[in-house]
């Protein structure tokens, strides 16, 4: 059986996905596109790496910090935002990657360019969990974002970021204090891509500043766009699609990242919306398949 | 036409993870091996896969493994440590491979070793350097040199038989730049030489005068710059352009055809601490040198030779003792002077790291060549035995 | 008939703005489009010109289809549109304005001649011809604007709400301007919320509602009609 | 000094280079066309290619590398960037970003993953004094920047197409209107924007002796500090950031407190910058 393979592919998907979540609420909710996400990915992993091997915590002890952590970082290099916008806000953000990953890489208190090694599985009980329990934890944490996610776009607040996002004038107009709700898009984005980040030291062991590098955060922005900005099914899709995606066309090892390169773009010049986002693709099917089952229901 | 562009697509994703199901396989010995195809690191990652299936044809040519023939399974890992861990737990349980072999840099190596050492199948890293990679248990093991092997030896070779005095060093900053560094400066001071400059520089890297310029300024006996053949050719040409007139001297990220192409006759004289020696007589190596050329028009480098010997080192130890994990891991720890190697005789394995002696080589006419060879235990063993075995 | 729009729907992200409008504009005529914001004035002489795709019906110019034309080679044959709010290239001096036009043109007629037509109508634009356009005030902007649109010798000139944002001194100059222009055998479409000056000058109208047109005849009828009056004139 | 000046100022030459291509697209379509670098490694293994199985001349190499560049720009703006000008901008941005991916691949795929040598012989000026050393290839590359800003200076302000340019780069749509015919404008901006940058390829791939698949990803995060730096569509904004950022990068690597690499210090100064002036040194 190939289960531990499947599993571990799953576990890797999981947490991309609830990093993907967290980028959707500051990409797809307020429109800040981060092209640096990554950089709030190795924070959480780097912190996490750090809280374990120097100070000797736990997974359980640890992660609430670096959650903490990973938010007021998150803040705080969301500052610029408030400054600059657009077109300059995405250069910024793939500055803000570059700058993580150098200083991660020159600081020799960050591990340097050894890494951090020993990020030991988490235990319960004082007994180490497997691969199972491994990809179990990551899929409640998983589920768990998936439920916060769905409950805040219940919420006034993504509606405010959304009107952040389509015109800034026009929500402060309204009454709406868009620098709080950038910071809060910050904040909440950087929790989750911390939460991921920390799933994903955990479950390589080790940390590399190579491990995030900017080709990363292209990744993650394509995970979103493909999937579908703006909308939770989106982003999960995006993320295991994405993922998996690679895995499937191991049989054209050589010629895999082409293809795949060239898809992306082909897809997302297509599908802007992404294949599950509003009016995409999956999401018109589906659409259509609960018309005709509502419209089959009341003939009966 | 875009709908059904899409949906064409869609289908295409399924087909193609319908069609990745393994066909039934027939009866072999299969080791798997991970490397870079793709990426950065895509240049060693081909060196290293091409040299294995050489290997891998030499072995099956002469007998295979008892018998059965050796298969060789391969996956693209990317240089991602995520991928490399998901890979590897595939070779294991998927395609059952008796040994895995990383051909990939330390980072998806170090993750590969842990998921190995959890399922107890023997893992060998190549030319990966990083300490932690043996580290991570018994059934991890190294061919390639250790580095603080290999920057002892630089070491050694750059204060006691070129006695230099004044060391500048300019390192790449990865695992593989910066413990190589740790270990020849260590060396170089207690042997009586001085670090007149230091300074990290990044992977991928091209611009080097304005380090090199400030190099000059300190004037050093030798200039000591562990990195890969890409950076290092930049460094050597410029240094020379520079008006650099001080000893270079590199390590075996150098030891490629690839180096002296790209710096061209700036390589001249520069020193390199490696352990294939291209002089050398040995049938094996010879066979490698040629073999590789024959197969890919280019010539043979360091981490084609390291990826050659993993396989044939592990095609002897399953010749010798099957394909059980536990026995693998009882013979390797016993291995003495292995010869059926591209690079120099492996003497031992110490602390899960490959001992062999250590050349010096010189870049002369466009060509490496054998300069000094190192046997002294006291330099090239990963821990000196005490006594002097 | 100089233009012709028949049938003609245009779409924005599958929201429908025009349904089926039918219209034409004869030679040397003026001819007014009214109606409120919003009713797809504007969207229509973007249609016309060629920046909004048209999702259904024709438009034929000179006799010609030129449903698909591109915006550039109506401009080629004799098409001027001017965008509301005056717009002009804000970086470019008055003279590159006025010269860009002309050299886009300039096999066809005489590029002196034009600049003497536009500046005896805007004496203005030759005092300030070094001048960034983005300086200029608003109402020397709009006279750039029908200025640069003049270069090109149109025989049709689209002029998207020529009043708005101007002083109303400002307003019946430009209306004289460009009953004027009818001397040089230039038709006209405009589209004007100023619905009595507008009249006042034009032949014809249209009035558009919710992007159909509900009620068109000459200028006299449309003044004498009880919508207009009570929609438009405030009567 | 005059050294580490001189030589940081070739560098920015190949910055500069690259950022102009990128800051004329930007200019005109408001995209941040990520997949430039492609072009940039494409003028590369063109021009070596050239090299090496049609003539020896580094000239026709130069030009014919350029203009294979010109080309698949002006092919890539009519397959991936056309098509998603009405989208929301994000797309054009992944779009050229799988291009980028897929372009490194086919390099990669179709000349092998070694680096290439770049072995052109030329003549050109050089200057040899004990204190100050310009050798034959950064001659050639500050003269080859010099020459075609100046061009590129000229065709912009002294000619009609440049007037019609930048009438494009003002208002599209009314450049459309006015009977510019914008799509020949595009292709043209792209035609030079990719044949600058396949140039800067085939210089560096000169200067660096070295022609490999991911060549261009350095320089084209540099590229997007040099047009940010500069002002966004700017010109004489990104030939002038360019150059200042490789000074800037050259003299601050040398202080030990910035102990960081040179993308990192590069894009600090750019954030930095962007705090006091959030639109850039010589935006608009």
């Amino acid at each position: 059986m190939t289960f531990g393979y499947i599993l571990s592919i799953a576990t890797f998907a999981s947490i991309y996905a609830i990093l993907i979540l967290g980028l959707n609420i500051l990409t797809g909710y307020t429109k800040q596109v981060s092209l640096g996400h990554a950089a709030f990915f190795a924070i959480g992993a780097y912190t996490q790496a750090l809280l374990i091997t120097k100070a000797g915590l736990t997974f359980w002890s640890a992660l609430p910090l670096t959650i903490l952590l990973s938010m007021i970082i998150g803040v705080v290099m969301g500052l610029p935002s408030l400054r600059v916008s657009d077109d300059f806000l995405v250069l910024t953000t793939i500055g803000l990657n570059f700058i993580v990953m150098g200083i991660t890489e020159y600081f020799d208190f960050f591990g340097g360019a050894m890494g951090i090694i020993g990020i030991t599985m988490p235990t319960i009980g004082g007994k180490s969990i497997g691969t199972t329990g491994y990809f179990l934890i990551t899929l409640s944490f998983l589920l768990l974002t998936i439920c916060i996610c769905y409950l805040f776009s219940k919420t006034w607040g993504r509606l405010a970021m959304e009107a952040t996002g389509e015109d800034e004038d026009a929500a402060q107009s309204l009454g709406i204090n868009t620098s709080i709700y950038k910071m809060y898009a910050f904040a909440l984005s950087s929790t989750f891509t911390g939460l991921a980040g920390v799933l994903w030291a955990h479950s390589i062991g080790s940390v590399f500043p190579r491990n995030f590098s900017f080709e990363m955060s292209v990744l993650f922005l394509s995970m979103l766009v493909f999937g579908g900005l703006g909308t939770i099914r989106g982003a999960v899709f995006g993320a295991f699609v994405l993922y998996i995606l690679p895995e499937f066309f191991r049989f054209i090892e050589n010629y895999r990242m082409l293809v795949y390169g060239g898809m992306l773009a082909m897809i997302v010049i297509l599908q802007p919306n992404g294949i599950l986002g509003r009016g995409g693709l999956l999401d018109r099917c589906i659409l259509r398949l609960v018309k005709k089952k509502a419209e089959t229901q009341e003939i009966s | 036409m875009r709908r059904f562009l899409c949906i064409v697509m869609v289908l295409m994703f399924v087909l193609c993870g319908l069609l990745s199901v393994d066909a039934m396989a027939q009866e072999t010995v299969k080791i798997g091996f991970i490397t870079p195809l793709t990426g950065f690191a895509a240049a060693d990652g081909y060196s290293s896969l091409e040299s294995a299936k050489l290997a891998v044809d030499y072995v099956n040519e002469h007998g295979g493994i008892n018998g059965k023939k050796l298969e060789l399974i391969s996956y693209d890992d990317g240089c991602q440590p995520d991928q490399a861990s998901a890979l590897t737990r595939k070779l294991i349980e998927n395609d059952k491979v008796a040994v895995v072999i990383s051909g990939s840099y330390s980072s998806p190596s170090r993750a590969a070793a842990v998921i190995c050492q959890q399922a107890k199948v023997p893992f060998t890293s190549t030319y990966a350097v990083h300490p932690s990679i043996v580290e991570a248990g018994e059934y991890c093991h190294r061919i390639g040199m250790a580095a603080p092997i290999q920057g002892r030896v630089g070491g050694y070779f750059a204060a006691r038989e070129l006695g230099a005095k004044r060391i500048a060093l300019l390192i790449m900053n990865n695992d593989f730049g910066v413990s190589l560094a740790e270990a020849f400066k260590e060396t170089a001071l207690k042997l009586g030489a001085e670090i007149v400059y230091e300074k990290k520089y990044p992977l991928g890297e091209t611009e080097f005068r304005s380090y090199l310029n400030a190099i000059k300024a300190a004037d050093p006996d030798l200039l000591y710059a562990p990195g890969y053949y890409n950076e290092a050719a930049n460094i050597v040409s410029q240094a020379r352009e520079v008006g650099l007139r001080c000893w270079l001297m590199g390590d075996e990220g150098y030891d490629s055809p690839k180096f002296i192409e790209l710096a061209k006759t700036a390589a001249n004289g520069v020193f390199i601490t490696t352990d294939l020696n291209r002089d050398s007589d040995r049938p094996m190596t010879r066979y490698f040198l040629e073999k590789y050329k024959e197969r890919t028009n280019i010539d043979a480098d360091m981490v084609g030779a390291s990826g050659f010997d993993a396989v044939m080192l592990v095609s002897h130890i399953l010749n010798k003792v099957g394909t059980k994990a536990d026995d693998i891991i009882r013979y390797w720890d016993t291995i003495e002077n292995f010869e059926d190697c591209a690079t120099g005789p492996i003497i031992t394995f110490q602390e899960r790291s490959a001992i062999r002696p250590m050349d010096i080589q010189i870049v002369l006419n466009n060509q490496f060549r054998y300069f000094y060879r190192y046997y002294e235990p006291e330099i090239i063993y990963l821990n000196p035995p005490s006594g002097g075995k | 008939m100089l233009l012709n729009v028949q049938d003609v729907e245009i779409a924005y992200n599958r929201i429908k703005v025009l349904w089926g409008v039918t219209l034409c504009v004869g030679e040397g005529e003026i001819v007014s489009l009214l109606g409120a914001n919003g009713a797809g004035k504007s969207t229509l002489l973007k249609g016309i010109m060629g920046i909004a795709p048209l999702h259904r019906g024709s438009i034929s110019f000179l006799e010609k289809d030129v449903s698909k034309k591109r915006p550039w080679e109506k401009a080629k044959m004799g098409v001027a549109y001017i965008p509301e709010g005056g717009r002009v290239f804000p970086d470019l001096t008055v003279e590159e304005n006025l010269m860009l036009i002309a050299s886009l043109h300039k096999e066809a007629f005489d590029v002196k001649e034009n600049l003497d037509l536009v500046y005896s109508l805007f004496p203005v634009l030759k005092e300030r011809l070094q001048q960034k356009a983005g300086t200029l005030s608003g109402g020397e902007r709009q006279m750039l604007a029908i200025g640069r649109a003049l270069m090109s010798k149109p025989k049709l000139l689209l002029i998207d709400e020529v009043s708005m944002g101007l002083m109303p001194k400002l307003v019946s100059e430009v209306f004289n301007t460009l009953s004027l222009l009818k001397e040089y055998g230039i038709s006209i479409l405009l589209t004007e919320q100023n619905v009595p000056e507008a009249l006042a000058i034009s032949d014809r109208g249209y009035v558009l509602e919710n992007g159909r047109i509900t009620i068109s005849g000459n200028s006299e009828e449309l003044l004498g009609n009880e919508m207009v009056k009570t929609s438009f004139l405030g009567l | 000094m005059l050294q580490v000046l001189l030589d940081a100022i070739v560098l920015g030459c190949s910055y500069a280079l690259m950022a102009v291509g990128l800051n004329m697209v930007y200019g005109l379509l408001r995209i941040i066309h990520v997949a430039h670098a492609a072009l940039y490694t494409l003028g590369a293994y063109v021009g070596l290619y050239c090299l090496l199985n049609l003539s020896q001349s580094l000239w026709i190499s130069l030009f014919v590398g350029a203009l294979f560049s010109a080309i698949v720009g002006v092919l890539m703006y009519r397959i991936i960037y056309s098509p998603a000008l009405t989208a929301p901008r994000y797309v054009p941005l992944i779009a050229g970003a799988g291009v980028f991916i897929a372009s490194q691949e086919l390099f990669r795929l179709l000349a092998g993953p070694y680096p290439y040598s770049f072995d052109a012989h030329f003549q050109f000026l050089s200057i040899m004094t004990p204190n100050l050393r310009v050798t034959e290839t950064q001659m050639l590359m500050i003269t080859f920047m010099v020459v075609a800003f100046l061009c590129l200076f000229i065709l912009i302000n002294k000619t009609n197409l440049g007037l019609m340019w930048r009438a494009c780069t003002q208002d599209m749509e009314l450049a459309a209107s006015s009977g510019i015919n914008i799509n020949l404008i595009i292709a043209i901006n792209f035609m030079i924007g990719s044949a600058l940058a396949g140039s800067a390829g085939i210089l560096m791939a000169l200067y660096r002796n070295s022609v490999f698949p991911t060549m261009g990803a350095m320089v084209s995060y540099k590229a997007f500090v040099v047009i940010v730096l500069g002002g966004f569509g700017s010109i004489p904004g990104a030939a002038i950031a360019g150059i200042i950022l490789a000074i800037a990068e050259s003299f601050l690597g040398m202080v030990p407190i910035f102990n960081l690499p040179r993308e990192a210090i590069a894009f600090l100064v750019m954030i930095l910058v962007l705090m006091f002036k959030p639109k850039g040194l010589f935006g608009r």
